[in-house]
């Protein structure tokens, strides 16, 4: 396979079509007829996912450091060029948009009414913006994507969401903005000491990484920028409230990418910018305390605030913020195993909480209602659908043989050693997952078939059944075969506790001297 | 030579005209405050044009030109509020606010 | 610096390639799941095609029991000297670390392998003579496979992760069995309860794994009994905080107090459901994951004694609440959760032998007492729907005197009772005769075991007697079920009492397996010598002092007599005077109405934890401080504070020209000032 | 290069072309009018005049820059650097922008008024002598010339009383403002005995500014603070863009403002660069000023007129916060945020004239919901006018953002970056609603546009405007460099590669 795609110099082009293809796609979807541009939008977001996939044997990720990297002057005057690279992290990243995105066009197909077009217009520049942010590896291109994301989930929020979804719109908005000014100045900043001390004014990230220590002085203010824009967008926990709103709000596509895509572009923010930056101000014990904290209260809050949800979306947000918290947790915790926990944490919650959206947004387009006592015993009705939910669910709590349990479960084991009192309190987050989610299946699936409405529900059509497929597919295959992506991420989460731990010291920490046992 | 005081003189003036300006109501009066404002800094040219040469007196010339056709257009545009308010006290002037 | 990802891990402690049957032991668990998987697209496509289903459901099991028996033999006939490790696909990997998807075969897993196949297969054989009548039949029989699937990878599991997915798997099968009428709310709400309050216990299970991760940098069982007893100071703080973590993950799957409140509720799901998961298999798994792990556990004697106490204390207390409980199936739950005490009073002395031998014996008679109470309670329905009346089928006041009507139920449940009461010559007087001499025996060294032995035997008199009164009340006495159910009353079919008929049989002869020496005949201490090399260890670490000669005698005597004197009270009191039918008896007063009320145990837990949390979350937590607090004061209040400063901006704007030029003014001056310094 | 000796009348004139070309070109619109004037086509033909006039002026300004033209000596009473043909450019493209908007608003509101184009054209000319002084008279006689046309333009609509009264109070608190120039000037000139920037330079190189200069540079920031509308001297600006016809306030918004921060910085980086002491913290406490009270008072406004001129004042703070650093990278990002400024202000104000009538003061965010349901192409062109005003990534407006932050935390002042990324979060409170309420609400009964036709001359300045600010803020390499090549002209210090700009 790699000399197939060696021979099309398949990884030449490939980061530039990812990014380009869309808004391509963007033209004819505009000019052709309204009920045609779902089909263009399937057809592109196909063609993408397919290129996309020859990126998991391209990119070899073995030695963590950016592959297919190319770099093209854009305003040389500022020493800014369009610079592209991937890694361990950005690849999983990557492939999760490339593969959700066809399924939100084929779960919006007939949940968007009015104005298709602006729709999927919107959803295909969605996808530049978030495979630009994760593939940039120019700092200033990386801002542009970041804020340039933004717009077309604004629009996707507000124009197609719910009853209150100008203030949703305006507060995701405004949320995400804020951090992000922020991290601007701390860019530029950062650039500018940078040059000072190499003379050479550039935003290439490896030249920045390189000399990062020139901005000793400012270190613990451009790390708490990065920071708080990067917390913003987890969320963690006191930056959390616009997530419910934009979810209750957003059509299922829109949710769907909120929760599967666009909040890991916080924690890639960490693991890429924040700490590898300022690894002295990340490392030092204030930060890493204070993180900690905010991770283990983000699990049992965003759990237990879950808990007493009355509708169904915004229980499922808030319990992406608990899942969030165990990846801030495997983050701050800087051992290899919490590390590579954390972003299969990343994965299998993109895959687990996308699904969960999914069914939830099918269940709106029968009843037009998220709230869960609106339900109740529809298991008889709806076996299939039932089935579905009950599985999502399940690899959610993190049911081992699922995706949800392997990424928990080596993030909890490796920070216990580090920090075994905010693992042991996180771990409880485990039982409250259950807690809400098995109560809220009951209430939905189970209890007495009482409402007459429910009983005129109908089973999943062909075209749902194809959107869920993958989805429980990838969910049973990364519970029971995890290892192929587990050694994809290793490199780079190795490299990241080596940068946050110093040196290669980092590996004596990491695992007892004695030869590693099975 | 009484660069000094001359210098105070028009400074006092200037303040004069200043404080004329914040006090008075009525639009023409309020012009001719400007006004005396600026014939202070006449004075001060003139004043200065004792030490650096003529040209301060020449720029007393171009104030004056300004000064006229300042006048000249400020007078019409006060009488075009007068055609609509029937009044040139600014009190009653405040329809834009906010 | 590239470094080799997985360099071939030198495994630590010894461990035999798998040869012969032993490799095709993931059959075992393959058959159930193809069950599954053959039964539950059944349900879903086409529910009616019942034959096939039990034809797929049984079967599956039958290949599952005939995969065990092979591999015992395999077993028995050349013993490895090391557990024989199939290692399927290597699961989660990372530096340093690589967790296999394999299985252990050795003494232990086999024993719990024949014991789950073939009291399954007994169970599935009853279940389709039970089900036949039930809509979800399909659905019924997909769900046992895959907890038969899952119970299998627990027990077969050679690591703690892989334990741990059989572990939460059976969970799951547990929450879908107990919920599987989950058309009225009891049911359902008796599901997740069990699943949530199993869960409290995984979260042991866990911190466990974490730990001893950390201290020895493996998982694999093989490992950590070579290297524990190496890296870990014996009693020291480390291995009990293990041992301990481990243990509330038994108590939780075992119910043990105090999370024991959710097996009594679990009895909501169909009786054969309760005969497998809540008698013989699932909830023994933690008395299983102590055997595993014995070395841990000897080389903590503190927590061993926490072991043996809570099982003790578990044993007297469920004791005595089934003294006083109606409901056929409660009787049987909490003596169930009582004789899951003796198992842990075991473990907890050091005599895991015995543990496993009761173990065995008691999935025994207690699947034997559940498959006959759910016979009982399936003639009763069959009486009560015929006269379409709504009495409670598995209420004991309305039963009596079915003997005349089902005479082998009533024979072969009699056969259990006496094993269960500790009868001589019955599987059960050996198996809880050897944990109270075990217990007796550690008596000497430390004090507190006497009481723990003390315990138990009361525990054993309050047993005889409940069972007694059971039986009793059910087949003796004269009929108490109505005129006209009477003749609808009649024995259960042939496929329904085969099953039982087996399981009688283990039941009086099961105490061959393990035949303490002073029995005159028979192979001696066969269990003790096939669990030996498993066991060798940690009883080196903890011997276990058996008393001999006059004290083991006066033990026997003593519990023969406790046994005899628990059935003829049990028989006499309750027949004493005649029993009121469920809907005219009068209330219990007194004492007997806190055994009935279950200590009321259940309503304190709702009132002390479950509830104020809900109220805590969504009052304080999701209310005030999200709502409240990040929202009000955060967003919305900087959002409405600039709106206000920008209001008291534009009234600044008068639209007087006088107030223009004195703002002008001031900002003059004081940029004169600024300029001039 | 091409050498212009200034002390020659034939050398200043020469130099002075462009402005002279304005000048007649407003002569001939007079003499136009003197005929014409009693009708609708004949204001048509006027502004055509006046148009056609733009022409030859922009094609002098072209030969002087393309000719490279400089002083043969010292700079005498006009500069002769890039810096000033920058300006005249912006100056002129500002002008056209305004005179294609005026056609189609002078039809709407029924005003026949021929003579508007000459005034428009003498306020240029006066914006270009104010630009490309090089003596504070002639500053200040520029700097009259155009305001005086100004104040008249402003209540031009002789029918309404708003466009009288921002006419009145432009004019009071303007030839108010301007004494204070003045008199800067006088004792600015007394401290140094010069009035050419450069001598004043040249005279004050090293040495502190005497207290007669500091309190003449005091006045002079005064004026000039009063002529681009930066807090506190700002309470006119509301109130007059308010009242005055909508072109007007866009004219106001657009080339006044233009014109006095090109001044601003010829005299600061020219006349007293090392009284940087001095001016700095001023300057900076004016731009944090205007960055504050601007956002904060636009988020309260209802109607879209009195926002966009909060913004403007808001937008002042980011240009003096531009202006702070006094490098070469400073000057650069005044021009490039200026460019960026105008075009978008140009076209904001022109979508604006559409939305109402009389003045626009009725234009609320309700008279805009569901715009884009009948009108998406305006819709559109509103969007991407508030993003660039925003400084949203994409736009022209980012990049002049992105101009003012490197200049400045070149120069560490971190804080005041800080403060302009904070205020400009704030101006997202009033600027997405904008856009939500184009998208993002249904549309009421009647059409927003109450039946106006879009004039072919709104349409292609509106339509230019937003595609040079889209190219631009995608492709902005080139225009950066000139940018940075222009300031480079004015400020002879500074090292030549950007990084060594440090002063």
């Amino acid at each position: 396979m790699t000399a197939f795609l060696a021979s099309i110099g398949y990884n030449g082009w490939i980061l530039h079509v990812l990014l380009a293809l869309p808004l391509i796609g963007v033209v004819p979807l505009v000019l052709a007829p309204a009920e045609r541009a779902k089909r263009i939008a399937l057809a592109v977001t196909l063609v993408e996912f397919i290129l996309s996939v020859g990126l998991w044997w391209s990119v070899e990720t073995i030695s963590g450091t950016l592959q297919l990297t190319s770099s093209t002057p854009w305003i040389a005057a500022w020493g800014i060029s369009y610079a592209v690279g991937i890694d361990g992290i950005s690849l999983m990243m990557v492939l999760l948009t490339t593969l959700l995105m066809p399924l939100c066009v084929l779960g919006s197909w007939n949940y968007i009414g009015q104005k298709e077009r602006g729709y999927y217009a919107m959803l295909l520049t969605l996808i530049t913006g978030v495979i630009g942010v994760f593939v940039a590896t120019d700092l200033f291109l990386f801002y542009v994507f970041w804020e340039v994301m933004l717009i077309p989930m604004y629009f996707i929020i507000g124009i197609w969401g719910g009853k209150n979804r100008l203030y949703a719109a305006i507060k995701f908005f405004i949320f995400t903005m804020a951090g992000s000014l922020l991290m601007l100045v701390a860019i530029l900043a950062l650039a500018w000491s940078v040059a000072a001390k190499t003379g050479t004014l550039s935003f290439d990230y490896t030249h920045l990484l390189a000399n990062a220590g020139a901005a000793k002085a400012l270190a613990p203010w451009l790390f708490g920028a990065f920071a708080l824009a990067f917390a913003i967008k987890v969320p963690i926990f006191p930056f959390h409230t616009w997530l419910p709103d934009a979810h209750v709000e957003a059509p299922t596509a829109g949710s769907v990418l909120l929760a599967a895509v666009l909040l890991k572009m916080g924690t890639y923010g960490f693991l890429r910018f924040a700490v590898p930056f300022f690894p002295s101000v990340a490392a030092s014990p204030f930060v890493t305390n204070l993180m900690l904290v905010l991770a283990v209260v983000g699990i049992v809050y965003g759990a237990l605030v879950a808990m007493v949800q009355p509708d169904i979306k915004k229980l499922v947000a808030y319990s992406s913020v608990s899942h969030l918290g165990f990846v801030m947790l495997g983050i701050w915790a800087a051992t290899v195993q919490s590390v590579q926990g954390a972003i299969m944490v990343m994965i299998g919650h993109g895959l687990s909480t996308g699904a969960l959206f999914f069914l939830v947004g099918m269940l709106y387009e029968r009843r037009h209602t998220r709230e869960i006592s609106a339900y109740g015993g529809i298991a008889k009705v709806v076996p299939v659908f039932s089935l579905l939910f009950g599985i999502v669910a399940l690899s959610s709590i993190g049911l081992p043989g699922l995706n949800g349990f392997v990424g928990e479960f080596l993030v909890l084991l490796g920070s216990f050693g580090v920090h075994p009192v905010s693992t042991g309190i996180a771990t409880t987050g485990v039982i409250f997952a259950a807690a809400y989610l098995l109560w809220a299946m009951q209430r939905i699936l189970f209890n007495k078939l009482d409402k007459r409405e429910n009983e005129a529900l109908t089973d999943l059509s062909g075209r749902e059944l194809a959107v869920m497929l993958p989805l429980i597919l990838g969910i049973v295959w990364l519970g029971l075969y995890p290892k192929p992506v587990l050694l994809k991420i290793q490199p780079a989460a190795f490299k990241y506790v080596e940068s946050v731990r110093g040196g290669p010291a980092a590996l004596d920490l990491v695992q007892r001297p004695q030869e590693p046992g099975r | 030579m009484l660069l000094g005081p001359s210098l105070l003189v028009s400074a006092i003036l200037f303040t004069i005209g200043v404080v004329g300006v914040m006090l008075r109501r009525n639009a023409i009066v309020l012009f001719m405050c400007i006004e005396l404002m600026l014939n202070a800094v006449n004075l001060t040219f003139v004043a200065l044009s004792q030490v650096l040469g003529l040209g301060g007196q020449v720029m007393v010339f171009f104030v004056m030109t300004v000064a006229a056709a300042e006048a000249a257009v400020g007078l019409a545009i006060i009488l075009a509020i007068f055609r609509h308010t029937r009044s040139v006290d600014l009190k009653n002037i405040n329809l834009l606010q906010g | 610096m590239t470094f080799s990802l997985l360099a071939a891990l030198p495994q630590v402690g010894e461990m035999t390639v798998a040869t012969g049957a032993a490799r095709w032991v993931w059959l075992a668990v393959a058959f159930p799941l193809v069950g599954f998987l053959v039964n539950g697209a059944l349900a879903l496509k086409r529910p009616e095609a019942k034959t096939a289903v039990s034809v797929v459901g049984t079967g599956v099991l039958l290949a599952a029991f005939a995969v065990a028996a092979t591999v015992f033999v395999q077993l028995r006939g050349h013993p490895p000297d090391a557990p024989i490790i199939v290692s399927l696909w290597s699961w989660i990997v990372s530096t340093g670390m690589d967790i296999q998807f394999a299985f252990q075969v050795d003494q232990l897993s086999v024993v719990m392998l024949l014991v789950v196949t073939g009291v399954g297969s007994l169970i599935h054989i009853f279940s389709v003579g039970y089900m036949r009548a039930d809509a979800g039949y399909a659905r019924y029989f997909a769900y046992l496979n895959l907890f038969v699937a899952f119970m299998l990878v627990l027990v077969l599991g050679s690591n703690l992760p892989v334990l741990f997915i059989g572990w939460e798997g059976v969970g799951l099968c547990s929450y879908l069995l107990i919920s599987f009428w989950y058309g009225d709310k009891a049911n359902a709400d008796a599901g997740k309860k069990a699943f949530l309050v199993n869960r409290i216990g995984d979260l042991g299970v866990l911190i466990a794994m974490f730990l001893l991760w950390w201290q020895v940098r493996s998982l694999e069982f093989v490992t950590i009994a070579a290297r524990v007893p190496g890296t870990l100071p014996v009693d020291g703080g480390i291995i009990i905080a293990i041992t301990l973590f481990l243990f509330l993950g038994c108590v939780g799957k075992s119910a043990q107090i105090p999370l024991y409140t959710w097996l009594p509720d679990a009895m909501a799901g169909p009786t054969p459901v309760s005969a497998l998961i809540h008698a013989a298999t699932m909830v023994t798994a933690g008395v299983y994951l102590v055997a595993r792990n014995s070395v841990l556990f000897a080389m903590a004697p503190t927590t061993s004694m926490v072991v043996a106490g809570i099982g003790a204390l578990t044993a007297l207390f469920a004791a005595s609440i089934g003294l006083r409980q109606y409901d056929i199936k409660k009787v049987l739950a909490y003596s169930t959760v009582s004789q899951l005490g003796y198992m842990f009073l075991a473990v907890g002395t050091g005599a895991y032998v015995a543990g496993v031998f009761h173990l065995v014996t008691h999935a025994f008679f207690k699947a034997l007492l559940f498959l006959g109470s759910g016979s009982v309670i399936h003639a009763m329905h069959h009486a009560y729907h015929a006269t379409h009346s709504h009495e409670d089928a598995q209420d004991m006041r309305n039963m009596g005197g079915l003997r005349k009507y089902m005479p082998w139920t009533f024979g072969l449940m009699l056969i259990a009772t006496l094993a269960i009461a500790g009868v001589a010559p019955l599987s059960g007087f050996f198996s809880k005769d050897e944990i109270l001499a075990a217990a007796f025996g550690r008596g000497e060294t430390h004090k507190i075991w006497l009481l723990f032995w003390g315990m138990g035997l009361a525990a054993a008199l309050m047993t005889a007697y409940y069972m007694m009164r059971l039986m009793a009340m059910t087949f003796l006495g004269d009929n108490r079920t109505g005129a006209k159910e009477r003749e609808h009353l009649h024995e259960a079919p042939w496929i329904m009492t085969g099953p039982l008929v087996v399981l009688g049989l283990l039941s009086l002869i099961g105490g061959v397996i393990n035949l303490p020496a002073f029995f005159p005949a028979g192979p001696h201490h066969v269990l003790d010598g096939w669990l030996e090399p498993v066991v060798a260890a940690a009883s080196r670490l903890m011997p276990v002092a058996m008393p001999h000669g006059a004290t083991e005698w006066a033990l026997i005597g003593g519990a023969v007599t406790i046994a005899a004197v628990g059935l003829v009270l049990g028989w006499k009191l309750t027949l004493a005077n005649p029993i009121p039918t469920a809907h005219d008896a009068p209330e219990d007063t007194g004492f007997a109405r806190v055994l009935f009320r279950k200590y009321y145990v259940d309503e304190i837990y709702d009132a002390l934890i479950v509830r104020p949390l809900v109220a805590f979350s969504r009052v304080v937590l999701w209310k005030g401080v999200d709502q409240g607090l990040i929202d009000g004061v955060g967003a919305n209040g900087s959002a409405g504070l600039a709106r206000a400063l920008g209001w008291i901006g534009s009234r600044l704007q008068t639209g007087q020209l006088g107030f223009y030029v004195v703002v002008f003014l001031i900002g003059a001056v004081w940029l004169l000032r600024t300029v001039a310094q | 290069m091409m050498p212009i000796d200034l002390q020659t009348p034939s050398g200043v004139t020469l130099a002075l072309l462009p402005e002279i070309l304005v000048c007649a070109g407003a002569m001939l619109v007079l003499m136009v009018n003197a005929w014409k004037h009693h009708t609708g086509a004949d204001s048509r033909l006027a502004g055509k005049v006046a148009l056609a006039s733009l022409i030859p002026a922009a094609a002098a300004l072209a030969w002087l820059w393309a000719g490279g033209a400089e002083p043969e000596g010292r700079p005498f009473m006009v500069a002769l650097d890039g810096f000033r043909f920058a300006s005249l450019a912006l100056i002129l493209i500002a002008t056209a922008a305004t005179i294609l908007l005026s056609f189609g608003y002078l039809e709407r509101e029924g005003l026949i008024a021929p003579e508007y184009y000459s005034l428009l054209l003498f306020a240029a000319s006066g914006m270009m002598f104010m630009a490309g002084a090089e003596d504070l008279m002639v500053l200040f006689l520029g700097l009259e010339v155009m305001s005086v046309s100004v104040y008249v333009l402003a209540g031009f609509n002789r029918g309404s009383i708003f466009s009288a009264e921002a006419a009145l109070k432009y004019f009071l608190v303007g030839a108010f403002a301007s004494a204070f120039l003045l008199y800067g000037i006088a004792l600015l000139w007394g401290a140094t005995g010069q009035t050419g920037l450069s001598g004043i330079g040249e005279r004050l190189a090293g040495g502190e500014l005497p207290l007669m200069g500091k309190l003449g540079l005091g006045l002079l920031l005064i004026g000039m603070g009063f002529k681009v509308a930066a807090v506190p001297f700002h309470m006119w600006a509301p109130d007059v863009y308010d009242g005055s016809p909508t072109p007007i306030a866009g004219f106001m918004a657009t080339g006044v403002k233009a014109a006095g921060f090109l001044a601003l910085v010829r005299i600061l980086y020219v006349a007293v660069p090392d009284a940087a002491s001095t001016w700095q913290p001023v300057v900076a406490a004016l731009a944090v000023a205007s960055m504050v009270v601007g956002n904060l008072v636009a988020l309260s406004q209802r109607s879209l007129k009195r926002m966009l001129a909060y913004s403007s004042i808001a937008h002042a703070g980011y240009l003096l916060t531009a202006l702070w650093p006094g490098t070469r990278l400073g000057a650069g990002a005044v021009v490039i945020y200026l460019a960026a400024y105008v075009l978008t202000t140009v076209a904001a104000f022109g979508i604006l004239g559409v939305l109402g009538k009389g003045g626009e003061r009725d234009v609320t965010l309700d008279s805009v919901a569901g715009l884009s349901k009948r009108h998406p192409w305006l819709a559109f062109a509103l969007t991407v006018c508030m993003l660039s005003l925003l400084g949203f990534p994409g736009t022209f407006g980012f990049v002049g953002k992105w101009a003012i932050l490197s200049g400045v935390v070149g120069a560490r002042h971190i804080l005041l970056a800080v403060i302009l990324v904070v205020t400009s979060l704030i101006s997202a409170g009033y600027y997405l609603p904008v856009i939500m309420a184009a998208y993002m609400r249904d549309a009421g009964a009647e059409d927003p546009l109450g039946g106006r036709r879009f004039d072919r001359a709104g349409v292609v300045t509106v339509a230019v405007a937003i595609t040079v600010i889209l190219v631009l803020g995608v492709l902005p390499g080139s225009v950066l460099n000139s940018a940075i090549e222009i300031a480079g002209t004015l400020v002879r210090t500074g090292g030549s590669s950007l990084v060594g700009i440090g002063r």
